[in-house]
């Protein structure tokens, strides 16, 4: 018993002495360090040599050029592209972080129908050919029932060769509804067209100008090309050019040398202000005035009838009445005035926040009427009209086709009552709404945009696509429109393919870029353009006939060939040859002139007051007892407003006090917090007339009091759960307020409460 | 009901009722082990900290139960370098009390780090600029010698004792005791001292930061010096609770007064030199940071300036006058109080020196961080206390922990 | 810990730190070893022998 | 702390970052983000737990509208010097295994994830929260791992990480000129994603020690500062602003103390080559 233990003593001693001496515990310490630094499921990317491929961006109309680095075929990251003409470089958090959606959840990835309810997300996948034939059958039976113009398409953009595309295809097949979906270039292409007398794309020549006035433009955060904006940032703040117009301290404010902040919704005023003292003071140029424009002073029509002049409207905006209206004192009015009219290149421009409303026409007209008074069209550092792309090949169409033509639009646009309103999607769900019988559109079309998260009512929108019987989307991702659609066809990520990006808004210069396949094709997706010449073909005769084309990109090389060159090799094209007119040959309105009085203005009740851009204050909905506050959505270059949802690297980047588990911050100043018993942090009820939702409250300084500003682009509800789910969706508490003259939104807030939740 | 496995001539409870005991606190030793292994098996996400507090409660946990398993160096210190022969009636219970706090601060330790199977680095691939480089090396060596210091304490129980090597082993470990226990004093100097290095070096923390000798700030000596001071307190206060919990006297009276008297001369020299520290840096090396002393107990929802009004009055000076009086010292209730105190004290300034660090901001554009445990810190946080109760049970059933027992409860 | 790590060096920061913790150890290995072997000793010599001490 | 590689002079890469110019875009982050694989959850909000090795900081001067004024605060790592100038920066003397460095010949703060056991102390020593820890595995939904960038690797549960300068395009430039047989690299070869995207150009990237390099003026400019200077933790990322408001959100002051008081920044450093 004793030796035993003692052995066994001096086998576990030795044992143990023994296995510290071999190698054992050593190595084992060592695989144990090894594996820890090499756990299989933290990934090792693939090594290989870089190779830069150039293409254009097209998350949003900006159209910034961009090199991708990629690696054995897969997109790495992205920079902006240094010599492309409209953003020089510079590109904003959404393009760089690109790849993120492209290899990301949110992709659609082959042609599906829906199973389940509208907006169940159900589906099941189909092949292309089931797919192209559903589309096509539905549209041939509408045909057959004569009723192709019951067919609407929605795009984002109209100009370039898809929208194009879409818009021959749809006069083929005999519907003249094509709507492209809002923007605040929707009031500035209709106030270019009532004064000049063109259609086109509105050129602002930022880089050139000494003086900027911004009427609410969020030039840092979205507004037109954010690259190009971000790129000549520095150049505003070194030149101290910019002078910023609006209630909250924004992004762009704080980059301006003079922050103005005026009542919201007293833009037009406070223009009118402006030009008052111009006009007063004789600070305006009177070479244009004298012999290039019309309708400054009264003038006299052909039946002898005395019309009121811009000059004498001009009358009623004293400063001391401005001041009353936008809470601006009188001085600054003045100064402001003097400094616009005395700078050598002065620009005003418009279209709030990012851009996303269109905003009314008395404002645009009043800030396009500021850039007349000091002669600044079709001068370097100002205003030019960009004109359309012209390049399209001829065609012929049925009778089914012309007879659909002939029939009014769905959304009122180009009607007796809005005239020179081009498209009017937020009308349309009124017009669906409001329908006796059957939804006077039957089949939708959405190839572009995210409508039922970009249009303001989004729930009324909601009830109106419920009435559409058919819903088609072309769209690359699963937004909350293609997840209300009742067949998807997904196209191409814009990484994955072909596509030209004309002009885009605000660039003074006539550019084509292009968009090209940098990585091959991840899923079982179609070009756009190709599933249009598929479902033409479908459709056959007059349709089959005006698409020809073997495929998109034949078209594309046909009809850019004199481009094509520039474009494959620089990845754009600028017209050497553009060159804004001069003043003698600029202008196509009846006149011939410039006009301060839009003679073209649709203007029911003949009263002049009613043609030339007074102030018209925006009634917002809601009684101002029941919600006494003011609700303005604010645009964040960190936060994607448009049809794209932020990728998850751009939510990363927003702060705690803008977004904090799930639920959204809006800003109110410290007064009114004090006002409503609010402190930091706490959790409200915000109530608008369209709806309510649930938000945090930050305490903001720079917010003029009495007022609510929420982040456009947060409450999404589809994509993935990487970005459904964070905050609320402002559209959702915003409604449509219909400019009278043209039919546009121009419901820029909503009057609201907060209540503690 | 005796058994040869309980020492002679001592009466301990019935195995049924220790089996009880024992089963109550397993339950949350078992509570305390499942957390643990969660925090193993999916991460430190499992706990409250964020990016604002690296260190949190664990850390805390450590450095307070090192502090205060102080008292088996200090009364090893005393017992065989000093030599005080009448604290070798506490000084097994006091290796006992240290061994359960240094096996808890590893424990801790191997929890506390993001990749647990690469802990050894610190060893292999130490950095010797690094305080918690000093930390992990003199706290294992330290640990090693606690071990050797129980191991002989262990081979006491009858059973063991037959056996001659054993029986042998135990004697030679008794005769060279005093040369570990030098060891041990050394190597606790150095961890205690670096346990308040590892606030005191960082000079991006005004908070913390503190000036010094050569390499050390003062933190360095204040906590190896406030350790030798409280350490004893713990064990007194722990050998109190023992004897309440079994309802007889282990230790004389005398005793606990001889340790309180110790305590409370080093308490109130510690104090002294906490106070001048503190007065140093809330007048000197702050200010020199751009911070002000209320900058550091304001703006926030819980560090006011009472937690250094409860450290440095309440919970040091107090118990520190209390103790170094005959009169505080030989009232029972008084002394217990104060050595509480003084164990609450030193908790209060390992809080402050690990999680207010954290908290407060330090560019002016940011606000105090907020930090809120999860239960899993909290149940492995409770896990030593459970497991120091089971080993202290056992420790007293089998193994004869204090000499005087017998002569104390006679009759048994 | 060994002069073989990568980030060993020869400097004085090393050889104090180090330095005072291989003593430690030597002088905690020295002990043990010492403790070990002389109870080893004794048990052979001492087989069955008294059990008394202190 | 390495040895400098041979014909190769001392650098000090640096950073300044003009906050008169920066308009708080984020494109900044997400290039960070897109280069260093940095990974993304589904809840991103509590910033910190959130992995972001630069971060935009909005500030405000506190002033009742209108006079309010807004600045945001670019934060990478500092990078620093630390306080004798000599490399020990809070975080590099802290790091018990040696998994953060300073690298002699560029003055970066490396961090080695696969020698991190995740300790965290180096998290409590940086007076800038520039440190984020891994405290989840990775995970890229979809396929997002293919966006993956191969020069930088990713990291695992449980180690800390934070910006490194984009320390590997400084190994790919270097590489290139070696093989074109150079000695040094040309300012606009090694650039961080961060300043390379920055569509504003308000980071200006750069040797701070090279005359030639923008940054080395800029750095001097009567409106330069840094981060809690008062710490003397010497960080390389200076900033520039006209704003005295600004200044004093960047530092700590007592009653009656004034930015206007301190030296300028460069003053306090004593690097030599």
């Amino acid at each position: 018993m004793k030796i035993d233990r003692r052995c066994f003593l001096s086998l576990v001693i030795g044992g143990a002495v023994g296995t510290t001496l071999t190698p054992v515990p050593w190595k084992l310490t060592d695989d144990i360090a090894i594996w820890t630094q090499n756990w299989p499921w933290t990934p090792t990317p693939e090594k290989g040599p870089s190779v830069y491929k150039k293409s254009v961006c097209t998350l949003c109309n900006g159209g910034c050029g961009i090199n991708v680095r990629t690696v054995k075929g897969q997109a790495k990251t992205i920079a902006g592209q240094a010599d492309y003409p409209v953003n020089r470089g510079s590109l904003c958090p959404m393009g760089i972080s690109a790849t993120q959606h492209l290899y990301g959840p949110s992709r659609i990835q082959s042609p599906m129908k829906r199973t389940g309810d509208r907006g169940q997300g159900k589906w099941e996948k189909i092949s292309w050919a089931e797919a192209i034939s559903t589309v096509s059958e539905k549209l041939a039976e509408l045909r057959s029932r004569k009723k192709p113009h019951t067919v609407a398409c929605i795009a984002e953009s109209d100009r370039g060769t898809v929208p194009y595309l879409l818009q021959r295809f749809l006069t083929a097949y005999g519907s003249p509804n094509f709507i492209r979906t809002p923007s605040s270039f929707d009031a500035q292409e209709q106030a270019l067209y009532l004064t000049q007398g063109k259609h086109g794309t509105i050129g602002y020549d930022l880089a050139n100008a000494e003086f900027i006035l911004s009427f609410g433009c969020a030039l840092m955060d979205g507004w037109g090309t954010p690259g190009q904006m971000l790129s000549a940032s520095a150049d505003f703040k070194q030149k101290n050019k910019l002078v910023q117009v609006e209630p909250r301290l924004s992004d762009t404010a704080a980059l301006a040398s003079q922050w103005v902040a005026a009542k919201p919704g007293t833009e037009a005023a406070l223009a009118l202000g402006l030009a008052h003292v111009i006009v007063r003071d004789n600070l305006y140029n009177k070479d244009f005035v004298d012999n290039y424009a019309f309708g400054f002073e009264a003038w006299e029509d052909e039946n002898g009838t005395v019309h009121q002049g811009y000059k004498s409207l001009l009358k009623q905006y004293p400063p001391k009445k401005v001041a009353g209206i936008t809470g601006i004192d009188k001085g600054t009015i003045e100064s402001l005035a003097r400094k616009f009219s005395r700078a050598k290149h002065s620009v005003a421009i418009c279209g709030r926040g990012s851009g996303m409303v269109p905003g009314g026409m008395d404002e645009a007209l009043a800030v396009f009427a500021l850039n007349a008074l000091v002669g600044n069209i079709n001068q370097p550092g100002g205003v030019t009209a960009i004109p359309e792309p012209d390049y399209w090949p001829e065609m012929q169409r049925d009778k089914t086709a012309s007879n659909g033509m002939q029939q009014p639009r769905v959304d009122g646009a180009e009607s007796d009552r809005f005239p020179n309103t081009r498209y009017l999607l937020n009308r349309v769900p009124e017009a669906i709404n409001s329908a006796k019988d059957e939804s006077p559109i039957q089949a939708l079309l959405v190839a572009g945009g995210n409508p039922l998260y970009t249009m303001a009512d989004t729930e009324t929108a909601k009830k109106a696509f419920d009435k559409i019987p058919f819903i088609a989307s072309f769209s690359t991702y699963m937004d909350e429109t293609a997840q209300y659609a009742d067949i998807l066809l997904p196209n191409h990520h814009f990484l994955e393919r072909y596509e030209d990006v004309p002009t885009p808004a605000g660039t003074p210069t006539r550019v084509i870029g292009l968009t090209r396949p940098v990585v091959e094709t991840r899923h079982d997706t179609r070009h756009i353009g190709d599933t249009l010449i598929n479902i033409a073909g479908s459709l056959g005769g007059f349709i089959e006939n005006a698409f020809p084309w073997g495929n998109y990109e034949e078209f594309l090389k046909q009809t850019l060939a004199g481009q094509w060159d520039s474009l494959e090799k620089q990845g754009y094209w600028v017209d050497p040859e553009f060159m804004p007119p001069a003043w003698e040959e600029a202008f196509q309105t009846p006149s011939g002139k410039y006009e301060f009085y839009p003679s073209q203005r649709s203007n029911p009740s003949g009263k002049d007051a009613d043609a030339l851009p007074g102030f018209r204050q925006v009634e917002l909905p809601g009684v101002q007892e029941k919600m006494p506050l003011t609700l303005m959505p604010y645009a964040s270059a960190r936060i994607a407003g448009g049809a794209v949802a932020n990728p998850p690297f751009m939510t990363k980047t927003v702060d705690a006090d803008v977004i904090r588990d799930g639920d959204v911050f809006v800003e109110i100043n410290p007064k009114t917090a004090k006002e409503h018993d609010f402190s930091e942090g706490d959790a409200a009820v915000l109530k608008t007339p369209a709806g309510k939702a649930r938000v945090r409250i930050h305490l903001f300084e720079g917010l003029m009091p009495g007022l609510v500003a929420m982040p456009v682009g947060l409450g999404h509800a589809a994509f993935s759960d990487y970005i459904a789910g964070k905050g609320a969706n402002v559209n959702a508490l915003l409604t449509d307020v219909t400019d009278p003259g043209s039919g546009l939104n121009a419901g820029w807030g909503s009057r609201a409460s907060l209540v503690k939740a | 009901m005796t058994t040869p496995a309980i020492p002679e001539g001592v009466k301990r409870c019935s195995t049924r009722k220790f089996a009880i005991w024992l089963a109550v606190v397993g339950a949350v030793l078992l509570w305390g082990v499942y957390a643990m292994f969660l925090v193993w098996y999916k991460g430190l996400n499992q706990t409250g900290m964020n990016d604002a507090y690296g260190f949190a409660l664990w850390i805390w946990a450590d450095l307070a139960v090192i502090a205060l398993g102080g008292g088996a160096f200090f009364s090893g210190f005393l017992t065989y370098i000093i030599g005080k022969k009448e604290l070798k009636n506490v000084i097994n219970y006091a290796v006992i009390i240290g061994f359960i706090c240094y096996s808890s601060a590893l424990l801790i330790l191997a929890l506390d780090i993001g990749q647990p199977l690469r802990g050894w680095f610190i060893f292999w691939h130490a950095n010797v600029h690094s305080m918690l480089t000093e930390v992990a090396f003199c706290l294992s060596c330290y640990f090693g010698v606690l071990t050797i210091e129980f191991i002989p304490v262990v081979l006491e129980n009858p059973k063991l004792d037959r056996i001659p090597f054993l029986h042998h082993l135990s004697h030679n470990l008794h005769e060279v005791m005093a040369v570990f226990a030098a060891t041990g004093v050394f190597l606790s100097f150095f961890h205690q001292g670096s346990l308040g290095g590892v606030a005191g070096v960082l000079y991006g923390r005004p908070f913390a930061f503190r000036e010094g000798l050569l390499i050390w700030p003062w933190t360095f000596f204040l906590f190896t010096w406030s350790a030798a001071a409280v350490g004893p307190c713990f064990t007194v206060m722990v050998t109190w609770l023992t004897e309440k919990v079994t309802r007889k006297k282990l230790v004389k009276q005398e005793i606990f007064q001889l340790l309180g008297k110790i305590s409370g001369w080093m308490l109130l020299t510690y104090m002294i030199a906490k106070i001048a520290d503190t007065l140093y840096w809330a007048v000197v090396t702050a200010p020199s940071k751009g911070f002000a002393l209320m900058d550091f107990y304001s703006n926030n929802p819980v560090y006011g300036i009472w937690i250094l009004i409860a450290e440095l009055v309440v919970c040091g000076l107090v118990p520190a006058f209390i103790l170094i009086s005959r009169k505080g010292r030989e009232n029972n209730t008084m002394l217990i109080t104060a050595m509480i105190l003084a164990v609450i004290g030193v908790c209060i300034n390992r809080w402050v020196m690990v999680l207010q660090v954290m908290a407060a901001p330090l560019l002016p554009f940011q606000e105090w961080y907020m930090y809120m445990p999860t239960w899993q810190e909290v149940a492995t946080t409770i896990l030593p206390v459970a497991y120091g109760i089971i080993l202290i049970s056992l420790a007293h059933r089998y193994l004869p922990v204090f000499p005087q027992e017998k002569e104390l409860n006679p009759g048994n | 810990m060994f002069p073989f790590i990568f980030e060993w060096a020869w400097d004085i920061s090393h050889l104090v730190f180090m330095g005072a913790l291989w003593y430690a150890l030597s002088i905690i290995g020295a002990g043990l070893t010492y403790c070990i072997i002389k109870s080893l000793y004794d048990t052979a010599t001492q087989e069955g022998g008294d059990n008394a001490h202190h | 702390m390495t040895k400098q590689a041979r014909h190769t002079k001392t650098k000090r890469y640096g950073m300044v970052i003009d906050l008169d110019r920066c308009t708080g875009c984020g494109a900044c982050m997400v290039a960070c983000y897109a280069e260093n694989n940095v990974p993304f959850r589904k809840d991103e909000s509590d910033k910190m737990l959130s992995l972001n090795w630069l971060r935009v900081f909005k500030v405000d001067n506190g002033k009742p509208f209108p006079d309010t004024e807004i600045c945001y605060i670019p934060k990478p790592c500092m990078q620093c010097d630390g306080r004798h100038m000599e490399g020990h920066s809070p975080c590099v003397s802290v790091c018990p295994a040696v998994a953060t460095d300073y690298d002699e010949p560029t003055g970066v703060v490396s961090q080695i994830y696969t020698r991190c056991f995740g300790c965290r102390y180096c998290m409590a020593a940086c007076p800038y929260h520039a440190r984020k820890f891994n405290w989840w595995d990775p995970v890229w939904p979809a396929d997002m791992e293919k966006y993956l960038n191969p020069d930088v690797s990713a990291r695992m549960r449980g180690v800390v990480e934070k910006c490194s300068f984009c320390y590997h395009r400084y190994q790919k430039a270097r590489d290139s000129a070696y093989v074109e047989g150079r000695d040094e690299i040309a300012e606009n070869e090694y650039q961080p994603a961060c300043a390379e995207a920055c569509p504003t150009r308000a980071i200006t990237f750069g040797d701070l020690l090279n005359p030639e390099h923008e940054v080395y003026e800029l750095s001097r400019s009567k409106k330069a500062f840094r981060l809690l200077e008062k710490l003397k933790t010497n960080p390389k990322v200076y900033y520039l602003t006209a704003k005295n408001w600004v200044r004093r959100k960047a530092d700590n002051y007592l009653e009656g103390e004034s930015p206007a008081d301190r030296k300028p920044a460069h003053k306090a450093e004593t690097a030599s080559h």
